[in-house]
């Protein structure tokens, strides 16, 4: 009872909506379905928002390693949400935007969120660094083929790709260092591209068959039925 | 074990000094342009603390230190909060309410657009998923669950089947020899464009056979040995150059990002560029 | 200390924040503007038509809008005079024109010919609701020359022979179509009922004016009882040039096809998977041996796990950035499910942060079931899966931090995964974990096979949750995704043959209509 | 002064770099502080010092170009702001381009966003770009924004068929049917070019997908350079044009500005962007080759 209902519910729905983009008369269902997706997706917000509560502040009561340091997310999260939820220093009231100019929620989004978010990602440029020092290796034909291709692209992406191969004549440009890297992107790169999203878009297919026949069923769990 | 305390107490003085330095200056900038000092105050503060966050993350690349266990803290929970606020405000009031409750959508002054009894069914779905508190019933969270896969596998079966599986599949359907105007004019232009046949015939030849090859890698119910096995080993080298200028043609963004992060705080908060 | 002095910061920050200014009427409180209007000429262009739909505010809502106020300027930027004020409800204005008569029309007026032989049909393949409108251009459109003095068809459509007509939308000229697409929903403003008789006119709009003829600007305001709590739209311009209607067409009634046959060929493909995968299904039921290649990311997840347990540290299962709706993740969950039987049989620690609240759930459950399958279930503990944040890089600035904290032995990225690939995986190798990782995201695949030790590519994450399984059904399911692909290849052969012998029906075959 | 800074600063990189080879030969590896230090110093020396080359457009990018060039004015062009400000300073320079263009062809504009974030950026772009360099032109009449609606792809499902059913009023709280630029726009079947600046989740492909293929529309994008390559199987049926990272901006405002007199002088972060990256870019390079020189010297000192 406790499993087979959930099974069938997914088959039901699954189905319903594999049907819906044939038959006109309920093809908006799809789009339906979407929003309430977003709306439960609300709901858990709940949960995650409890989840992360409960941890820091029992963290933070039971002087665990680092506590003071989960009074921090605890404050910066209620401080947050009350600013969003009450729209603090918002001059539209309660039907102003959310995140209207001078209003608490956007300055705390404006300088604490982006600038920690645009740093992290920042990282990005160090690491790529980094990794293709320690990986982009002659160790055999496959690491041997990656490191040329990604060295050549590299090339490519710079103006010193022309200065090396531009006195090359026109009718053998694909010679030329940055025509040669368009045409790694677009024909090989293309052609793994594309397999990998062949392979991907029948594995997706296969997945979603499999979850509405009901064959894969883990992310239900077990009971003790 | 004191050194290294009294240490870390001298790097945070030191901090201090600079980020009430840095507040000052950014306030007496502010102030220049005219703005009112209240004003000025808050931005400075504001300023600083983004430059001080920024570098806080940075030094996470020396090693995990306080400044950096800091950000990384206050990050999850402002984060975690604006993403509650927005689901609220643009999901739950901008589009539930509207269509479930006449009186609360006056309380949150969006217009009413009517009630319609399916929005009860993620209503329902939703307050299902919160059962999960409790011990006795969260069972019963597995059926919103459910519904959310069922959702998930049927809009993916088609959309995948359309879009990414028929699309590919009849993209592939390239031209042996392009444009053939005989063998002189064929092998005479090795150019990356329009005229260069020889070239873009060789371009669906790679595309044709690649896609042939990687395909044949991603089987899995045969071993990789024989002619299958020749076509496999093909198979991967495609996927590893496919890679390797990914991953070289991804280095670009990547800096760009550094670059944006080097300018708030070289033009932004320090003034040496503009 | 050190922590009391960051929070002291973080609260001088809030401190320092503080500024409030608002003096006028809230925006909230102010009426809603009416919807839907549409200005256009009429009578040989000496009225101009403005039709509105009332406002949210007249008659429900805050039900304070008292009447609308109409104004009207020559210019956009110019001042706008009051020309008349109606009372609330829905309406349909006709403003006569200050045309200065002392211009002398020297010459006969230009007027360009009506279009012809106007079709009107149900649009195909929809759940009704439309209308295709077809017409032959009018002689004077010669689109795409630069002399071309027609601009535009309107097309008005009226629900009885004699009127009123209401515009429904423009076309380019020299174009001959417009679908008229509107709401089936019953409360809907544009609700257009099936099986009801509709005429139509179109317009020839040109870009000329009649002597003494000019564009206008039309404000609409929204107005209360307090003169100062108003609404107005942004000035609208009405469009005086020379026009032409046609006759009167229809009429023409819309239906909802109940069977969309432009996507037969998708319902094919549907149709033969799922019936080679049911198949194959029932095969490996009956007991049919079926071979599955080795997948070496997998199976170093089991060694992986060992090490671990010897190492006495923990294992790190990231399942990415997506939903629950996300099939990568779905995919993940199963593989989760192995690990932490695995980790559970070995009594190795697990940290499992998650991104989004509904996979939180999910993951309990299936850590939660996997103990219980290895007999467990006191070793399981609720900690183990937990909520980060639903921001891509705070979450992953708080499992860097984790990686470098809790050194664990072993990290798995299964999933959805966006830029944060590279961070964790480099940051991971920094820590010395053992990497094993797998994602569909393509982007992303090349930062995996570089900076992890193992990777699974695309469909093999896919792939994974069967091979884990070793169940017949989904290792039935694997061969029929191997027969899909073998399909795909002798399509492509044949497609490869075809387009270049010129037979484009079979490629045709795989064009997708709407 | 800049110039002495600028030379001593390559010396310093080059300096260092010379000598991780020598010591690469010797088979030792480089730590990874040493590499984040040099990728530091590579990128900020040409920001501090102000180092530019000249781009052409690749044929991808110069056909969205020509398709934007090439539309009768008055056309309806859809630019969706698919990106926060995490992945801003490299996609933003493109849509920066992009709304110059389309307006200083007299196109009709309208801005939106998959993203939360995409509504402000969208904003922002107005008062910055339209209302500073196109003060004549009006909201509501020659662009519009109409922002931001939770749902990703499902926002398209449903604007593919109808705008209003999720959009009741742009940003500015106006009612879409009192904006003379919606006048017979109803979907985004009535737009003639719609383009996707973004670079993640949901993004140009997302666009491809759920718009211009089901609606049949011309799409075209921005997109940041991680996610470009991914999207050329979509080229050119699917997708008519695309610019793939900071280069693809680069060549963009270069073809524009070579064709707009009037907007010479406007700021071209994009090409400005490209000193950084071509000495990060040798940097990177450089230290795969030092990787591999230790690689092999270091194997051969183990054997022997």
């Amino acid at each position: 009872m406790k499993r087979k209902i959930p099974v069938l519910i997914t088959f039901v729905v699954g189905s319903v909506l594999i049907l819906s983009v044939f038959f006109p008369p309920i093809e908006t269902w799809g789009e339906d379905f979407s929003i309430f997706f977003d709306i439960i997706a609300v709901f858990a917000f709940f949960l995650g928002g409890g989840n992360l509560l409960r941890i820091h502040t029992k963290k933070a009561i039971k002087r665990q390693k680092d506590w003071g340091f989960s009074i921090v997310t605890v404050l910066g999260f209620i401080i947050m949400l009350i600013a969003g939820l009450f729209k603090v220093w918002n001059d539209g009231g309660i039907a102003g935007d959310v995140a209207a100019p001078g209003s608490l929620f956007q300055m705390m989004y404006n300088w604490i969120f982006t600038p920690l978010g645009a740093t992290m990602y920042a990282l990005l440029a160090f690491f790529v660094a980094s990794a293709s020092y320690r990986a982009f290796r002659a160790k055999n034909v496959g690491a041997t083929i990656l490191l040329v291709a990604s060295f050549i692209i590299l090339l490519g992406r710079t103006p010193l790709g022309t200065y090396v191969t531009g006195w090359i004549p026109k009718s053998l440009s694909i010679f030329n260092i940055p025509d040669l890297a368009i045409w790694i992107m677009t024909a090989p790169n293309l052609a793994g591209q594309r397999a990998i999203m062949i392979g991907i878009a029948l594995g997706v297919v296969s997945m979603s068959l499999r979850l509405i026949l009901g064959v894969e069923r883990t992310y239900l769990g077990v009971d003790n039925e | 074990m004191a050194v290294t305390k009294k240490i870390s107490l001298l790097i945070l003085a030191i901090v201090i000094v600079l980020f009430a330095v840095s507040w000052i200056a950014k306030t007496g900038t502010f102030e220049d342009t005219g703005m009112p000092l209240g004003l000025s105050v808050r931005d400075g503060f504001l300023v600083t603390f983004a430059a001080f966050l920024t570098l806080s993350i940075f030094s996470f690349l020396y090693k995990d230190n306080p400044y950096y266990k800091f950000a990384e803290h206050l990050f999850v929970g402002v984060s975690a909060a604006y993403w509650m606020c927005v689901g609220f405000w643009s999901t739950f009031v901008g589009n539930f309410i509207p269509k479930v409750s006449e009186g609360l959508s006056n309380f949150f002054e969006v217009p009413y657009k009517g009630f319609d009894v399916f929005y009860f069914i993620p209503l329902i779905l939703g307050i299902m998923l919160l059962l999960r508190m409790s011990s006795k019933i969260g069972w019963i969270s597995r059926w919103s669950l459910a519904f959310i896969v069922g959702t998930t596998a049927g809009l993916n079966l088609i959309r995948y089947m359309r879009s990414d599986f028929i699309s590919q599949v009849s993209n592939t359907f390239v031209p042996l020899v392009v444009d053939w105007q005989g063998f002189g004019a064929f092998f005479s232009d090795l150019s990356l464009n329009a005229s260069g046949q020889l070239i873009m015939t060789m371009s669906n030849w790679v595309i044709f056979i690649g896609v042939f090859c990687g395909i044949i890698y991603f089987f899995f119910s045969k071993e990789h040995s024989g002619f299958f096995g020749g076509a496999s080993k093909v198979g991967i080298w495609v996927l590893m150059v496919t890679f390797g200028a990914s991953f070289g043609y991804t280095v670009m963004g990547r800096v760009s990002l550094l670059v944006g992060r080097l300018t708030f705080l070289f033009h932004d908060w320090l003034g040496l560029i503009n | 200390m050190m922590h009391k002095l960051l929070i002291v910061m973080c609260l001088l920050f809030i401190a320092g924040a503080g500024y409030v200014s608002a003096e006028e009427i809230p925006d909230s409180l102010k009426p809603a503007l009416p919807s839907d209007i549409t200005i256009y000429p009429d009578s040989g262009g000496n009225v101009a038509v403005i039709y509105w739909f009332p406002s949210a505010d007249d008659g429900a809502g805050k039900n304070i809008v008292t009447g609308y106020a109409l104004y009207r300027s020559p210019s956009p930027k110019g001042s706008f005079e009051v020309i008349d004020t109606v009372p609330p409800g829905p309406n349909r204005y006709i403003d006569f024109l200050p045309i200065d008569t002392t211009v002398v029309d020297s010459g006969a007026p230009f007027s360009p010919a009506p279009v012809t032989e106007v079709t009107l049909a149900d649009k195909d393949n929809d759940h009704g609701h439309a209308v295709i409108v077809k017409w032959k251009t009018s002689a004077d459109d010669i689109a795409g020359s630069p002399s071309n003095r027609v601009l535009a068809y309107n097309v008005f459509r009226a629900e009885s022979q004699s009127g009123p007509y209401l515009m429904r939308g423009q076309s380019a000229s020299g174009d001959t179509q417009y679908d008229d697409v509107g709401s089936k929903e019953r409360e809907a403003r544009d609700y257009m009922p099936d099986y009801t008789d509709y005429y139509y006119i179109i317009r020839t709009k040109t870009i000329e004016y009649h002597p003494g003829h000019k564009d206008y600007f039309y404000i609409v305001r929204s107005i209360t009882d307090n003169p100062d709590n108003y609404r107005e739209t942004s000035p609208l311009q009405f469009d005086g040039t020379i026009y032409t209607d046609s006759q009167v067409y229809g009429p023409v009634q819309c239906f909802g096809q109940w069977f969309n046959s432009g996507l037969i060929p998708v319902l094919i493909f549907v149709i033969c998977f799922t019936a080679i995968t049911v198949f194959m299904i029932f095969r490996a039921r009956r007991g049919a041996e079926l071979f599955v290649r080795r997948l070496a990311g997998i199976e170093a997840v089991d060694e992986a796990i060992g090490r671990a347990t010897e190492m006495g540290k923990p294992i790190l299962y990231v399942l990415g950035l997506g939903t629950a709706a996300e099939i990568a993740t779905i995919a993940s969950f199963t593989i989760l499910g192995r690990v932490a039987k695995k980790v559970a049989e070995y009594q190795t620690g697990l940290i499992v942060p998650c991104y989004d609240p509904i996979v939180m759930t999910v993951a309990q459950e299936t850590v939660k079931a996997s103990y219980m399958d290895a007999g467990r279930p006191d070793s399981y503990d609720e900690n183990m899966v937990y909520f980060v944040t639903q921001s891509q890089f705070a979450y992953v600035a708080a499992v860097n931090g984790v990686m470098l904290r809790e050194l664990p032995a072993t990290n798995i990225y299964m999933g959805k995964f966006f830029a944060e690939s590279l961070i964790l995986a480099e940051t991971g190798a920094l820590a010395g974990s053992i990497q094993i990782a797998g994602t569909d995201e393509i982007a992303q695949i090349p930062f995996f096979v570089v900076a992890c030790d193992y990777t699974l590519i695309g469909e093999e994450l896919y792939a994974a949750s069967a091979y884990l399984g070793r169940e017949p059904v989904l290792l039935g399911s694997l061969k029929a995704q191997d027969y899909a692909k073998a399909a795909v290849m002798i399509i492509a052969i044949v497609g490869f043959i075809t387009i270049n012998l010129n037979w484009d029906w079979f490629v045709n075959l795989f064009r997708v209509a709407n | 002064m800049s110039n002495l800074g600028l030379i001593i600063s390559l010396l310093i990189i080059g300096a260092g770099l010379l000598w991780l080879l020598i010591r690469s030969l010797q088979g030792k590896e480089v730590e990874r502080r040493i590499i984040f230090l040099f990728i530091g110093l590579a990128v900020s020396v040409p920001l501090l010092f102000n180092i530019t080359f000249s781009e052409k457009a690749t044929p991808i990018v110069k056909a969205l170009y020509d398709k934007i060039d090439n539309l009768p004015e008055g056309s309806n062009i859809l630019l969706s702001f698919d990106y926060g400000p995490t992945m801003a300073p490299e996609v933003q320079p493109m849509s920066d381009v992009l709304i110059r263009h389309v307006l200083a062809k007299n196109h009709h504009l309208f801005l939106m966003g998959l993203w939360a974030t995409g509504q402000s950026l969208g904003a922002e772009a107005v008062d910055r770009i339209i209302k500073g360099d196109f003060p004549e032109k009006i909201d509501g009449i020659d662009f519009v924004n109409i922002g931001y609606k939770a749902g990703n792809q499902g926002v398209l499902n449903v604007i593919v068929t109808d705008f209003r059913k999720l959009y009741a009023t742009d940003v500015g709280g106006r009612d879409l049917d009192s904006l003379p630029i919606f006048n017979g726009i109803k979907s985004l079947k009535d737009m003639d070019l719609l383009i996707s600046v973004g670079g993640g989740f949901p993004g140009v492909k997302e666009w491809v997908q759920f718009a211009g293929d089901p609606g049949n529309v011309p799409t075209g994008g921005g997109s940041a350079a991680v996610s470009a390559p991914l999207l050329y199987p979509y080229y050119p049926r699917q997708m008519l044009g695309l610019m793939g990272g900071i280069k693809g901006a680069a060549e963009y405002e270069s073809e524009f500005k070579r064709h707009y007199e009037r907007f010479k002088d406007m700021p071209e972060p994009g090409v400005k962007m490209m000193g950084p990256q071509t000495l990060a870019h040798l940097v990177i390079m450089a230290f795969i080759v030092i990787g591999n020189l230790s690689y092999f010297f270091g194997k051969k000192g183990k054997q022997s």
